[in-house]
């Protein structure tokens, strides 16, 4: 098998992955103007919630999405009781979600205690599917499928819908979409918890591949961060383009200077940040 | 009439490890104080220059890896203070020059940033930083000829470094130049208009910030006698900005009062807490969304307004 | 000898052309009233002159010495204060203080972290004066957050004021007052000596005219009429653009 | 009046070694309970393991009615946080403030090297399951007892297994980035080398990798793959090598085969062969009392950590009935627990060496489906491994500590 064939296979799952973790990210960001350091939280909590409902009974699929849904519910409470205190206070809202993020982790450990839970990848999408002689694990196709299908469908809400254009009125300008008679603070709650259920599905769909684990949280939260800085916060188009160049970034760096990873995956942050604040794909602030 | 307060608390710290029962308590305020040097530090930006950073674990861990590794390379400790101090205000003029091109948020993000390269370098760059396991290093200084390796004369040696950081800071804060860094937190484009350079300030100020959080860090160094990866992680930056903000920003004392409470926190509740990193999650979210001030001018307020209903009863 | 002269000024953002082609020239002494419609481009012209926005184009010189490429905050040590149309001021510190900083941007001092700046009595004298010369003496030691707006006017006037400007640019200095504070304002404005050259931007048409011996209305980023009061009142495009509105 | 007393002690206490217990000696009377401290992670991403060590702790001292040697037994437990200056501070809070008389502790290697200096100082026992080598090797510490091994003693064994048993050639290892990982991949490179094995690559994901694939995709060109990893990590890798439809067999250390981490496996795991110090199916009778404790207890099966833990409690045992109960000589103390020698525990025989390193049993297991259930199924025994394997161990303490880079590959 091709080594370079496998890395580019890994870093669109991957990417896939970081898709769906950091749309919703990426929209909190670019609406609230806050960098919700739960997240990695929601990720983490989305995929214990379901390895609860799987050993209930429920199957993969329903518990992905119940398990975001507990996930969205615990977000909305989140936003309606606690960031909704702080609104305009980005520096309080950035120690507040980092405090939950450690009540949310040391709950977690109670709950599940810390051993590593795994979870069983769905029956049909189990062993490799050959295409052209090349082996490509089937469940990490289906992971970057569902990326897609979720990219457009979230591609349809902000572009199609009355909500959408909404929230983009939101990312645009806050004050503007308030003059305007939008409800800002109801729109807040919506894609708190809409960015929440992603991050929460999105950790169900990981854990076949990634299984869950005490610090699974901080592992994901700063590979977040970055696709949102080098996409620009609150673009759709931005977290998707970022998702998979951080994807390749990732699989690409870790196998060609290990020592050096990290660098490799911080460094075009931090140049993006330096040269260009508002991202790749991002609108500048006026 | 805060002469006497500050005569007696003065009197208290000198004479700590005298009454304190037992070292175990002497270490944990030789590391409230050098955490409260780093929370100082961290809020000369976050409080006076109105500049939150989330990378001074980074200058913090960078003084202690330069420290460690001039150790190991058989320095001197006078050397090793120098080595140390310039490696990490040339890290702080770097970081400075970068994260200064944002503001607000920007400037959180790239201090983010500039701390997770540092922390990447330290954990993945085995062959320079042993990884995982850190630098551990033998022996503490011997300025003056006062020997360190007791906690108590490492306590008071800290002491010294910690009074002399408040004294720097209280100096600092009353100086036209700190009055001129407020100035840039509170009206940054009316300081450029009043003729201030605006850019240069806030550089100045991040390097007093480095070169204080470099000092906190050596101190580390010297006080666990090893470096790891840890010291430099994104919740050891956190951390000390928690303490900023829990004790109060832009005030002398805040920080301080931060330090006790999360050194505390961490240290003295974990053995009868379980769950402390919960509760320490908690009082986070607590003091923020209660406080938001911070515990020391929220304490203020509380006392005045109780003063003041005593007043009218 | 120009006092502040502008030539062929121009700034975009995005696509949106918010200064064309500019030109002025202000006589030393000279008292310049800049009108326009909002939108005009008034203020940007203002950011323009202090260096706090780069034109796209263009030249700016103070009393014939080329300013374009002299950082903003220089040009404030060359001459030129302003105030500004929101304003911007240090709420929670004195009046005192406030106008304090403001001096202390043109001193060495500045940069010295070592004295207490409460110990530093000639500034502190000198910031009295300047206080005294927009009346608010008195007020000295009272945070700004607990006074008027009109005295938060007149302390906006005396920080600029206190830069001793050649060049003063008052950016609707008038905006949000009653009328006897517009007085007051006002009142302050004429008595600056004729050694400093002032140029305003203002909506209040009652109050600017008598001021002004010179205007310039600006429609679009464009200079559209420009002369003198008489000149401009009677010109068909000021009545149809701005006085007809 | 407190402080006069205070005052006394101080000038007493600072003319000698300030870092032993302040405690007056006169008020150590023997009728008081001997103090262990443990110091484990309890919160965080090595909180698993480190439960589980508390859990083996207390787990021996209920077996023992919390009675060693016919003294009471105090347990003191302190979370570390998985961090090292978390545990300095822990460890000098269990020295100086709680005055312990030995430690039990602390898991990660990190944590051991960051308080060892300071424990040899203060002269504190410590019984760890760290397994830094040079804690017994070329650094040693004279205080320090591993009942558990060092990081390549569990691998020298399933090296020779590899190379003699298996008729393996060419392997390739992966394991964590630290220390652990590079020890005993080192080990395991050198014993399979000198049998006439070859390691064609070595690989080395950090730590904290969330996707594995990278490094999967490296492997190629073996017979093998000898997997090293550490806490939650095994799962992982097993789970992403299997998606990757890989099929060459998979060797593990102690924590990838760990009894307390195969409920966490699918059939991944099936066919693993590892080694360790522990076996689930270890017919003794302290080991059947372990399992049926934990389970009753915890509802857990025991692993590496609590097994290693219950066995450091029959250490600390052997040696306090040979000192008749006293812990005050520490000298005598650390002679004690270091000339212990037991047959009966959950990982059978074991004595240990002058530098204060088992001296014992090492497991092959080999990795089954049992019902709807993965247990160990014991293949062989290496009886009496030290952790100089067959070398000679002046030869041995020549040579390089093992390394990331040590013995390097041969090209």
């Amino acid at each position: 098998m091709s080594l370079w064939f496998v890395l580019a296979v890994n870093s669109i799952t991957l990417g896939g992955l970081l898709f769906l973790l950091s749309s919703g990210f990426s929209l909190i960001f670019g609406l609230m103007k806050i960098p919700n350091l739960t997240h990695g939280s929601f990720f983490m909590l989305g995929a214990y919630l379901a390895t609860s409902l799987i050993a209930y009974g429920l199957d993969f699929w329903t518990a992905a999405l119940l398990g975001g849904l507990g996930v969205a519910l615990f977000g909305g409470l989140v936003e309606r009781f606690i960031l909704r205190r702080l609104a305009g206070a980005e520096l309080a809202q950035v120690l507040v979600t980092l405090g939950l993020s450690f009540m949310v982790a040391d709950v977690c450990l109670m709950v599940w205690t810390g051993d590593p839970i795994r979870i069983a990848t769905p029956a049909a999408l189990r062993g490799t599917a050959s295409v052209a002689g090349l082996g490509f694990p089937k469940y990490r196709l289906a992971i970057s499928l569902i990326a897609v299908v979720f990219a457009a469908g979230l591609w349809a809400l902000l572009d199609r819908t009355r909500l959408g254009a909404m929230i983009r009125a939101g990312v645009d300008d806050a004050a503007m979409a308030r003059v305007v008679g939008i409800r800002v603070s109801r729109l807040f709650t919506i894609v708190f918890c809409l960015g929440a259920w992603l991050a929460g599905f999105a950790g169900v769909i990981g854990g076949p591949i990634l299984s869950v684990y005490p610090g699974l949280d901080g592992e994901m939260l700063p590979l977040a961060l970055v696709v949102v800085i080098l996409g620009g916060s609150g673009s759709l188009l931005g977290s998707l383009v970022g998702s998979f160049v951080v994807g390749f970034l990732y699989n690409f760096g870790q196998a060609m200077f290990p020592e050096l990873a990290y660098v490799v995956l911080f460094l075009p942050m931090l140049i993006v940040l330096v040269l260009r604040p508002q991202g790749l794909f991002g609108r500048p602030a006026v | 009439m805060t002469r006497f307060p500050l005569a007696l608390a003065f009197v208290a710290l000198a004479t700590l490890p005298l009454w304190m029962p037992g070292t175990y308590y002497v270490n944990i305020a030789s590391q409230i104080l050098f955490y409260a040097i780093f929370a100082l530090g961290v809020n000369v930006l976050a409080g006076y220059a109105g500049l939150v950073s989330l990378g001074h674990a980074g200058l913090f861990g960078i003084a202690a890896y330069a420290g460690a590794k001039a150790i190991t390379a058989g320095y001197g400790h006078s050397v090793v203070a120098v080595i140390a101090l310039a490696t990490t205000l040339v890290t702080a003029a770097v970081f400075a020059a970068l994260a200064l091109r944002g503001t607000g948020l920007g400037f959180v993000m790239i201090t983010v940033a500039l701390g997770q390269i540092v922390w990447g370098v330290a954990y993945r760059w085995i062959s320079i930083t042993n990884g995982d396991n850190g630098i551990t290093i033998t022996g503490r200084p011997f300025p003056f000829g006062l020997s360190l390796a007791s906690p108590r004369g490492f306590y008071w040696a800290t002491l010294v470094v910690f009074l002399l950081a408040l004294a720097s800071m209280a100096v600092f804060v009353a100086s036209p130049f700190g009055a001129s860094l407020q100035g840039t937190r509170d009206q940054p484009r009316r300081m450029n208009a009043l003729g201030y350079h605006v850019w240069m300030i806030r550089f100045l100020a991040f390097l007093f910030s480095g070169f204080w959080s470099g000092v906190a860090g050596l101190l580390y160094l010297y006080y666990n006698q090893f470096v790891s990866p840890q010291m430099v992680a994104l919740t050891a930056s956190a951390e000390a900005l928690l303490m900023v903000i829990s004790g109060g920003t832009a005030t002398l004392l805040g920080p301080i009062v931060g330090a006790v409470l999360v050194v505390v926190m961490k240290n003295v509740a974990s053995a009868y807490i379980e769950r402390w990193n919960f509760v320490l999650g908690a009082i986070f979210v607590v003091i923020v969304v209660f406080m938001p001030d911070g515990l020391v001018p929220g304490t203020v307020r509380v006392a005045r307004w109780a003063r003041s209903a005593l007043g009218r009863a | 000898m120009t006092a502040l002269a502008v030539s062929d000024l121009a700034k975009s953002f995005g696509g949106l052309r918010v200064t064309s082609g500019v030109s002025l020239a202000v006589e030393p002494g000279e008292r310049r009233l800049i009108i326009g419609p909002n939108g005009a481009g008034k203020t940007t012209l203002f950011n323009l002159i202090t260096g706090e926005l780069k034109p796209d184009r263009g030249a700016i010189a103070l009393f014939d010495r080329d300013i374009t490429r002299v950082p903003s905050r220089r040009r404030f040590h060359l001459g030129i204060a302003r105030t500004y149309q929101i304003i911007t001021l240090f709420p929670r510190e004195t009046l005192l203080r406030n106008v304090t900083l403001s001096l202390l941007g043109l001193s060495r001092l500045r940069w010295n972290p070592l004295v207490p700046l409460g110990r530093q009595h000639a500034l502190a004298a000198r910031a009295r004066e300047v206080l005294a010369r927009v009346g608010l003496d008195h007020l000295a030691e009272r945070p700004l957050a607990q006074t008027s707006y009109g005295e938060r006017r007149r302390v906006e006037v005396a920080m600029a004021l206190a830069q001793n400007p050649r060049v003063l640019l008052l950016d609707e200095p008038f905006a949000g007052l009653s009328i006897e504070e517009r007085r007051d304002v006002l009142r302050l404005v004429t008595g600056i000596p004729r050694d400093v050259t002032i140029v305003m931007i203002e909506h209040d048409m009652d109050v600017a005219l008598d001021f002004a011996e010179r205007i310039t209305v600006l429609h679009f980023g464009e200079v559209v009429v420009e002369g003198t009061r008489a000149e401009v009142v009677a010109h068909p495009r000021t009545k149809e653009i701005y006085l007809g509105e | 009046m407190a402080l006069s007393v205070d005052r006394r002690r101080f000038l007493v206490g600072a003319g000698g070694l300030t870092l032993a217990t302040t405690l007056p000696r006169a008020a150590r009377a023997q009728s008081r309970p001997v103090k262990i401290g443990l110091l484990t992670v309890k919160t965080g991403p090595l909180a698993s393991g480190g439960i589980q060590m508390e859990q083996g702790t207390i787990r021996f001292l209920k077996d023992r009615n919390y009675t060693l040697a016919g003294r009471k037994v105090e347990l003191i437990v302190g979370d570390t946080g998985g961090n090292p200056a978390g545990t300095k501070t822990k460890i000098q809070e269990l020295v100086e403030r709680d005055g312990v008389d030995m430690i039990f502790g602390p898991l990660a290697a990190f944590e051991l090297l960051a308080i060892s200096d300071y424990a040899a100082q203060a002269k504190m026992p410590i019984l760890s399951l760290a397994a830094a080598e040079d804690m017994t090797q070329r650094k040693p510490n004279a205080y320090f007892v591993r009942a558990s091994g060092t990081s390549a003693q569990y691998m020298h064994p399933l090296a020779d297994y590899a190379a003699k048993e298996m008729k393996l050639k060419r392997l390739i290892t992966i394991a964590d980035d630290f220390a652990f990982g590079h020890e005993q991949m080192a080990g395991f490179q050198r014993v399979f080398e000198d049998a006439g094995g070859r390691i064609v690559k070595k690989l080395w994901p950090p730590l904290v990798t969330p996707d594995y694939t990278p490094y999967i995709a490296q492997i190629s060109g073996a017979d093998a793959v000898v997997q090293g990893f550490a806490g939650s990590n095994p799962l992982k890798f097993m789970k992403q090598y299997q998606d990757t439809g890989l099929k060459l067999p998979v060797l593990g250390n102690g924590t990838a085969g760990d009894e307390a981490l195969l409920k966490s496996y699918g059939d991944e795991a099936v066919g693993m062969i590892s080694c360790s110090a522990y076996t689930g199916d270890l017919d003794t009778p302290s080991n059947k009392k372990l399992i049926d404790g934990m389970v009753k207890d915890y509802g857990n099966i025991p692993g590496l950590y609590s097994a290693g833990l219950y066995i450091n409690g029959q250490v600390a045992e052997a040696a306090l009935e040979k000192t008749g109960g006293k812990t005050d000589d520490r000298e005598a103390f650390i002679r004690a627990l270091r000339a212990v020698s037991l047959t009966d525990t959950p990982r059978g025989p074991f004595t240990f060496d002058r530098l204060g390193n088992v001296v014992g049993t090492f497991y092959i297991r080999r990795t089954e489906r049992k019902g709807d259930k993965l247990v160990n199924t014991t293949i062989k025994s290496y009886p009496k491994v030290s952790q100089f394997w067959t070398y000679d161990e002046k030869w041995f303490l020549a040579q390089p500590v093992y390394s990331r880079d040590y013995p390097p590959l041969k090209s």
